[in-house]
């Protein structure tokens, strides 16, 4: 304990300047990446990782033990004039989550992404890496810098490491959705710059702690800043692909190569995320009571709802994961109308542990769905007859995976219902808690959709098979989101650390102490196995009139013109949500 | 000595902003492509020429002189460039469409 | 003076957006080309103009800048459709999928 | 009415504009071009609000005394606005040559489809 | 003074016309001209907006290099523009849009005429601290003073830019050269403009690059003008374009971005901060971050231009 102790004290001592470590550690491993080549990028981003990994445990430890945020003022130019980093617990939860996927994912991608025998670069084993490692500085970026112009470069430098990532492997259908997705994401960043712009013209400054300060002491809002809101939240929902904007989100992860489908679904949508929950929560911590959450909160219902049925309705497994994360990204948006006051605690909680949890669950799910793509040769749900008896692991791993999306304890997808659950009930808003519970049911419905495929049939041959540490990788990441719920609830305290009067750990340890009685187990179970029942036995059916409706929804919604109606309807009503509210 | 520098300046100027007039009346009134081509970069060669000239006496020498007279030098330069290779690109006999404009030339509003 | 030299820009100016009706009416795109052209040299002629009339030093580096990239415009336009792999005008596309399915 | 006040409708209008081309052109070159439409708008207010940051000082007319922070950070956005025109192009002339395609809504050949 | 407003007004409007153009026009080609010519007008209007160091980034940037590239772009695609037209959504879908388009419009100008007044501003706090920078352009003491950071991590963003670019060539391309046309006749137009411009052009950009400092200017402005030239002798076919694998590329390429990252980590224990330069050496610390970031950008920007690697000397690939 002692040499601990001493440890300890020597990383609070270097305190914020610790901050430009994860920074700078991606920064500088991109650039040395493209200069030394592909011989050395794909060992230099793993040791990199392993490091930033460790940074961020330091910065974790020291905010949670020092019990406030870390904070930085670069250049020792005080904000308004300079930009300053700061640490709180959320943005030290999102500087774990990153490298911690990013190192699963990368070992993963250790084969598949080598340079040739001789060390000789080819294109896979150069871009990949800096672009996973462009990705990394992003993220980091996007959890410490506090100036909105500086998060704009942020969620750009996000963005181009993410598209190309896209396109990786040239055939034509992946390169038009890379294509799509970075118009959308272009069209986002606009949106959300002309919001920072409006922001500056009314307060001469763009640091989030001093624009909260200047916001808050004005009487109402002024008009400038519900359009700039409006107009910064609807440009990161695009970011995000929540449901009516969700149009390049399916083609773009599916299309990807496993390891890259896996980032792009497990963080990259969240660092957009983040920027909502910065915007919301510290910038104009009034907006979830206003009307415009409402909206927020049931476009989440129905990215939950309309995400879930047309996942059920997939043919192919790789895009049926891609569904599954357009609906996963409604719960982070069902939290906005529950944080209107006393239960703004809980739903940010939520809302973090979401990010968490589905970041482990999904990259679990699409390496897996990589890996049985890889050995069949094709993805189609219909024919994976017998994958469990040929790669018992990875199907194992989709299946924690699936049920921790699903929500039974101890996962972080139970915390997150039951949490959502409290807050609705704290904020009498009980109508918001069954959403979560239909979602859970409907995920329920197309995992033993899918395990059921899996199982049944003989051992089908292998054309490639994984590698036995991709497997346990798979396991490792299924595992992490499955027992998230078992970590010491003191670590849950990190999430509320620099926000006056939120106990983030007494909430969770909350929402946990009634996860093991009998009501609470069977409450969960049950509806599981009656819709495992049902699936089964409607299994030999072909799709209903239902689903062809459902599909037939979403294939509009994801009509390039419709998703921009959508965006700009969008941009009005949450504007008109925020000046009407007051 | 400045009045009469002034008027130099007076007179250079606005014989240059004549050439530019005579240079777009050019563009918009001569028949086809090749001729508006040489009219123009004549035009507005000589019309950028005589607002140089006109401007040398108001601004410093030797470095705001040099830039003026290099600005002009790099227009002629631009103005011989894009006389030669437009006019290499434009098809032969005026009238026929090229091969990038196939389809509604009409339609333009 | 200044007011005088402030006027000639303005008119000069005036003069070159007109020929920015050629842009509408084309009929080629080289004809758009030297409405573009035209309003290239007239901006640089009245920046020069501008930058002599507010005594602003620095107008006359922008309008070098724009002096020297006056050429670019028709560069690109010769050699833009010259790059490698044309799109053949109308040909059965053979996919290029030698790469299986199995990257899905 | 002053300049800033011309300048800052021009602004909107091109923001306006922008989004139309953005949403409405079904060729990705001109969802392109509309793009950049829309980010020069952007940058025109913020340009005006720089020069309303000014103040008296640019009263007078030409010269650098706007307020130079919204300044700087335009020069940072039209850089990175190159950048994304320029990944934007790059997998659009890709798509073009490999299967002759250059809207989004189409399904590129070989596409089996969701 | 309201000869300068009708100059304003007569700005705006050809402003707003071409852009209607550029959205409205039938062909891509025509279309592209129009925004070359737009963003020429766009360089002016921020000189009456008083900042000639944006005009000289647009005109250079915003209409120059975007332009370069739309119009190569336009070209090469315009087989595929009937496809085109028949996609187009329906009347009733363009007119919701286009409705919902003018009420942003409507919004926006209603919200920005309403700003404040006095406008909230850092012009003086940002003239205040110029001295301790030791430069006099108040816009390079915002870039690499005050928020250096944004300039440090706009650099670094090219560079996955870059890679995006390169990553689209195909696998046997990897490392080889962008394309380029090969020699031309030693006696045309291109090959003589190629071989007088880019002297003219590589002092402008110094020049530009030099008084960056005290005046407009500074290293993007620089750094695109010597990018053309590059650019210019290539496609005139005088020089064929580096292979893309070369390790002195590569280092060329983050070659600024890195000393920027080493002269900031250096600020730590000289100065006290990440990014921030001890007193008195201010000025020769950005005058050098500066110097070397010019060559890497004028690279990455001239090969952003250039497009992916193509198979080597195979026509047509």
């Amino acid at each position: 304990m002692e040499p601990m102790q001493s440890l300890y004290a020597q990383i609070a001592a270097l305190g914020g300047g610790l901050l430009i470590l994860p920074l700078m550690l991606p920064v500088a491993g991109l650039l040395l990446a493209l200069a030394l080549g592909g011989r050395w990028a794909r060992g230099l981003a793993l040791t990199l990782l392993w490091l930033g990994l460790a940074v961020a445990l330091a910065i974790a430890a020291t905010v949670l033990y020092g019990a406030a945020p870390l904070s930085y003022t670069l250049g020792g130019w005080a904000p308004p004039l300079g930009v300053a980093l700061k640490a709180d617990g959320l943005s030290a939860v999102l500087l774990l989550l990153s490298p911690g996927v990013l190192l699963a994912v990368g070992h993963f991608a250790r084969r598949g992404f080598e340079p040739l025998d001789g060390g000789e670069e080819t294109r896979k084993s150069l871009a990949f890496w800096v672009l996973l490692l462009g990705v990394w500085a992003g993220l980091n970026t996007v959890a410490l810098a506090q100036d909105l112009f500086t998060l704009f470069v942020a969620l750009e430098l996000l963005t181009f490491s993410a598209v190309p990532l896209v396109a990786l492997d040239g055939r034509p259908e992946t390169v038009q959705a890379a294509l799509r997705y970075l118009l959308f994401a272009l069209l986002g960043s606009v949106l959300y710059l002309l919001g920072a712009v409006l922001f500056y013209g009314s307060f001469g400054t763009l640091d989030i702690p001093l624009l909260a300060g200047r916001i808050g002491s004005a009487d109402a809002l002024p008009p400038a800043v519900a359009l700039a809101a409006a107009l910064m939240t609807a440009g990161l929902m695009a970011k995000t692909a929540l449901l009516p904007l969700h149009l390049w989100l399916p083609p773009a992860h599916a299309g990807a190569p496993a390891p890259a489908s896996a980032v792009l679904s497990a963080l990259v949508v969240k660092g957009s995320f983040f920027l909502v929950l910065r915007l919301w929560f510290d910038v104009i911590p009034a907006l979830p009571g206003l009307p415009a959450a409402t909206i927020l909160g049931v476009l989440g219902a129905c990215a939950i709802v309309l995400g879930n049925l047309v996942a059920l309705g997939q043919v192919r497994l790789k895009l049926l994961v891609a569904y599954s994360t357009v609906a996963q990204i409604g719960y982070l948006f069902l939290i906005f109308p529950l944080a209107a006051g006393a239960g703004s605690g809980l739903a940010l909680t939520a809302g973090t542990l979401q990010i968490v949890s589905h970041a482990c669950a999904k990259a679990a799910m699409f390496l897996a769905a990589g890996i049985i793509a890889y050995a069949l040769g094709h993805d189609r749900v219909r024919d994976l007859g017998g994958i469990a008896r040929a790669l018992p692991m990875t199907v194992l791993g989709f299946a924690l995976a699936g049920l921790s999306l699903v929500g039974l304890q101890p996962s972080g997808g139970y915390l997150v219902k039951a949490l959502l659950q409290s807050a609705a009930d704290l904020t009498s808003q009980g109508a918001w808690s069954l959403v979560p519970l239909a979602g859970g049911l409907l995920t329920a419905a197309y995992l033993v959709r899918v395990l059921a495929c899996a199982l049944s049939g003989p051992r089908p041959s292998i054309v490639q098979g994984p590698s036995r540490p991709q497997e346990w990788l798979v396991l490792a990441l299924a595992l992490a989101s499955l027992l998230l719920g078992l970590l010491p609830p003191e670590v849950f305290g990190l999430i509320g650390i620099g926000r006056t009067s939120i106990d983030t750990a007494a909430l969770v340890a909350g929402a946990l102490a009634s996860a093991w009685t009998w009501d609470s187990l069977t409450g969960s179970i049950a509806p599981v196995l009656g819709v495992a029942t049902l699936v089964l036995l409607l299994k030999r059916r072909g799709l209903p009139t239902a689903g062809l409706i459902v599909t037939r929804t979403d294939a509009a919604l994801r009509q390039w013109a419709i998703a921009g109606l959508s965006l700009l309807t969008l941009t009005l009503g949450l504007a008109a949500g925020i000046a009407l509210g007051r | 000595m400045t009045l009469a520098l002034t008027l130099f300046t007076v007179i250079s100027v606005s014989l240059g902003a004549i050439f530019f007039l005579a240079g777009t009346l050019g563009l918009l009134r001569f028949p086809d492509t090749l001729t508006r081509l040489h009219a123009l970069t004549k035009a507005d060669n000589l019309g950028l020429g005589l607002v140089v000239l006109g401007l040398l006496p108001q601004v410093a020498w030797p470095l705001g002189a040099l830039k003026l007279i290099a600005v002009w030098l790099l227009a002629l330069l631009a103005g011989a460039t894009v006389g030669q290779l437009l006019g290499a690109a434009v098809p032969p006999e005026p009238g026929t469409p090229g091969d990038r404009a196939t389809g509604a030339e009409g339609q333009t509003p | 003076m200044a007011e005088f030299l402030l006027g000639a820009a303005l008119f000069v100016l005036g003069t070159v957006a007109l020929g920015l009706v050629r842009i509408l009416r084309g009929p080629e795109d080289a004809d758009r080309m030297l409405a573009a052209q035209l309003l290239g040299s007239g901006g640089v002629a009245s920046l020069l103009l501008l930058g002599v009339a507010n005594g602003v030093n620095a107008v006359g580096d922008l309008a070098l800048l724009l002096a020297l990239l006056a050429a670019f415009a028709s560069v690109a336009f010769v050699t833009g459709a010259e790059r490698p792999e044309p799109i053949a005008p109308i040909r059965e596309m053979d996919p290029d999928d030698q790469e299986a399915q199995e990257g899905t | 009415m002053t300049a800033t006040t011309l300048y800052g409708l021009c602004g909107a209008a091109l923001v306006g504009l922008g989004l139309y081309g953005l949403i409405c052109h079904p060729g990705a070159l001109r969802k392109i071009l509309a793009f950049n439409l829309l980010g020069g708008g952007v940058f025109l207010l913020f340009g005006v609000i720089a020069q309303r940051g000014g103040g008296a000082l640019t009263a007078a007319g030409l010269g650098t005394d706007g307020d130079p922070v919204p300044q700087a950070l335009v020069i940072t956005g039209l850089v990175v606005a190159f950048a994304a025109t320029a990944i934007a192009v790059a997998l659009l002339r890709r798509l073009a040559t490999a299967s002759r395609h250059s809207t989004l809504d189409q399904a590129p050949p070989g596409d089996p489809g969701p | 003074m309201s000869l300068a407003l009708a100059a304003d007004a007569f700005l705006a409007l050809l402003i707003l016309g071409l852009a209607i153009w550029t959205i409205a026009a039938s062909q891509t080609y025509g279309a592209v001209v129009g925004f070359v010519a737009y963003g020429l007008l766009v360089a002016l209007v921020w000189v009456r907006l008083g900042s000639v160091d944006v005009a000289m980034t647009e005109a250079a940037l915003g209409s120059g290099l975007t332009g370069l590239l739309l119009l190569g772009a336009a070209a090469h695609l315009a087989p595929l523009e009937a496809a085109e037209r028949q996609a187009r959504p329906g009347p009733w879908l363009r007119l919701l849009v286009g409705a919902l388009c003018g009420a942003v419009t409507a919004v926006l100008a209603a919200v920005v005429l309403s700003l404040p007044e006095p406008a909230p501003t850092l012009g003086p706090a940002v003239a205040e601290h110029l001295a301790t920078l030791g430069v006099r352009n108040p816009v390079t003491g915002v870039l690499l003073g005050y928020r250096a950071i944004d300039t440090l991590l706009e650099t670094v963003v090219l560079v996955p830019a870059l890679v995006a670019v390169w990553s689209l060539a195909t696998d046997p391309a990897w490392g080889g050269r962008p394309a380029s046309p090969g020699p031309r006749d030693p006696g045309s137009a291109l090959t003589l403009l190629a071989q007088v411009l880019p002297p003219a052009g590589i002092l402008v950009g110094i020049h530009l690059l030099w008084v960056g400092a005290d005046a407009p200017g500074g290293k993007f402005q620089g750094a695109v003008v010597l990018a053309a030239m590059w650019v210019l002798v290539l496609v005139a076919g005088l020089r064929r374009p580096p292979a893309l694998a070369g390790r002195p590329l590569r280092w060329l390429i983050v070659l600024g971005a890195l000393v920027f990252i080493v002269i900031g980590l250096s600020g730590v224990w000289l100065a006290g901060a990440f990014l921030a330069y001890p007193e008195g050496l201010a000025k020769p610390m950005i005058l050098a971050i500066e110097i070397l970031l010019t060559p890497s950008l004028a690279v990455i920007l001239g090969l952003l231009l250039l497009g992916p690697p193509v198979a080597d000397r195979g026509p047509g690939t």
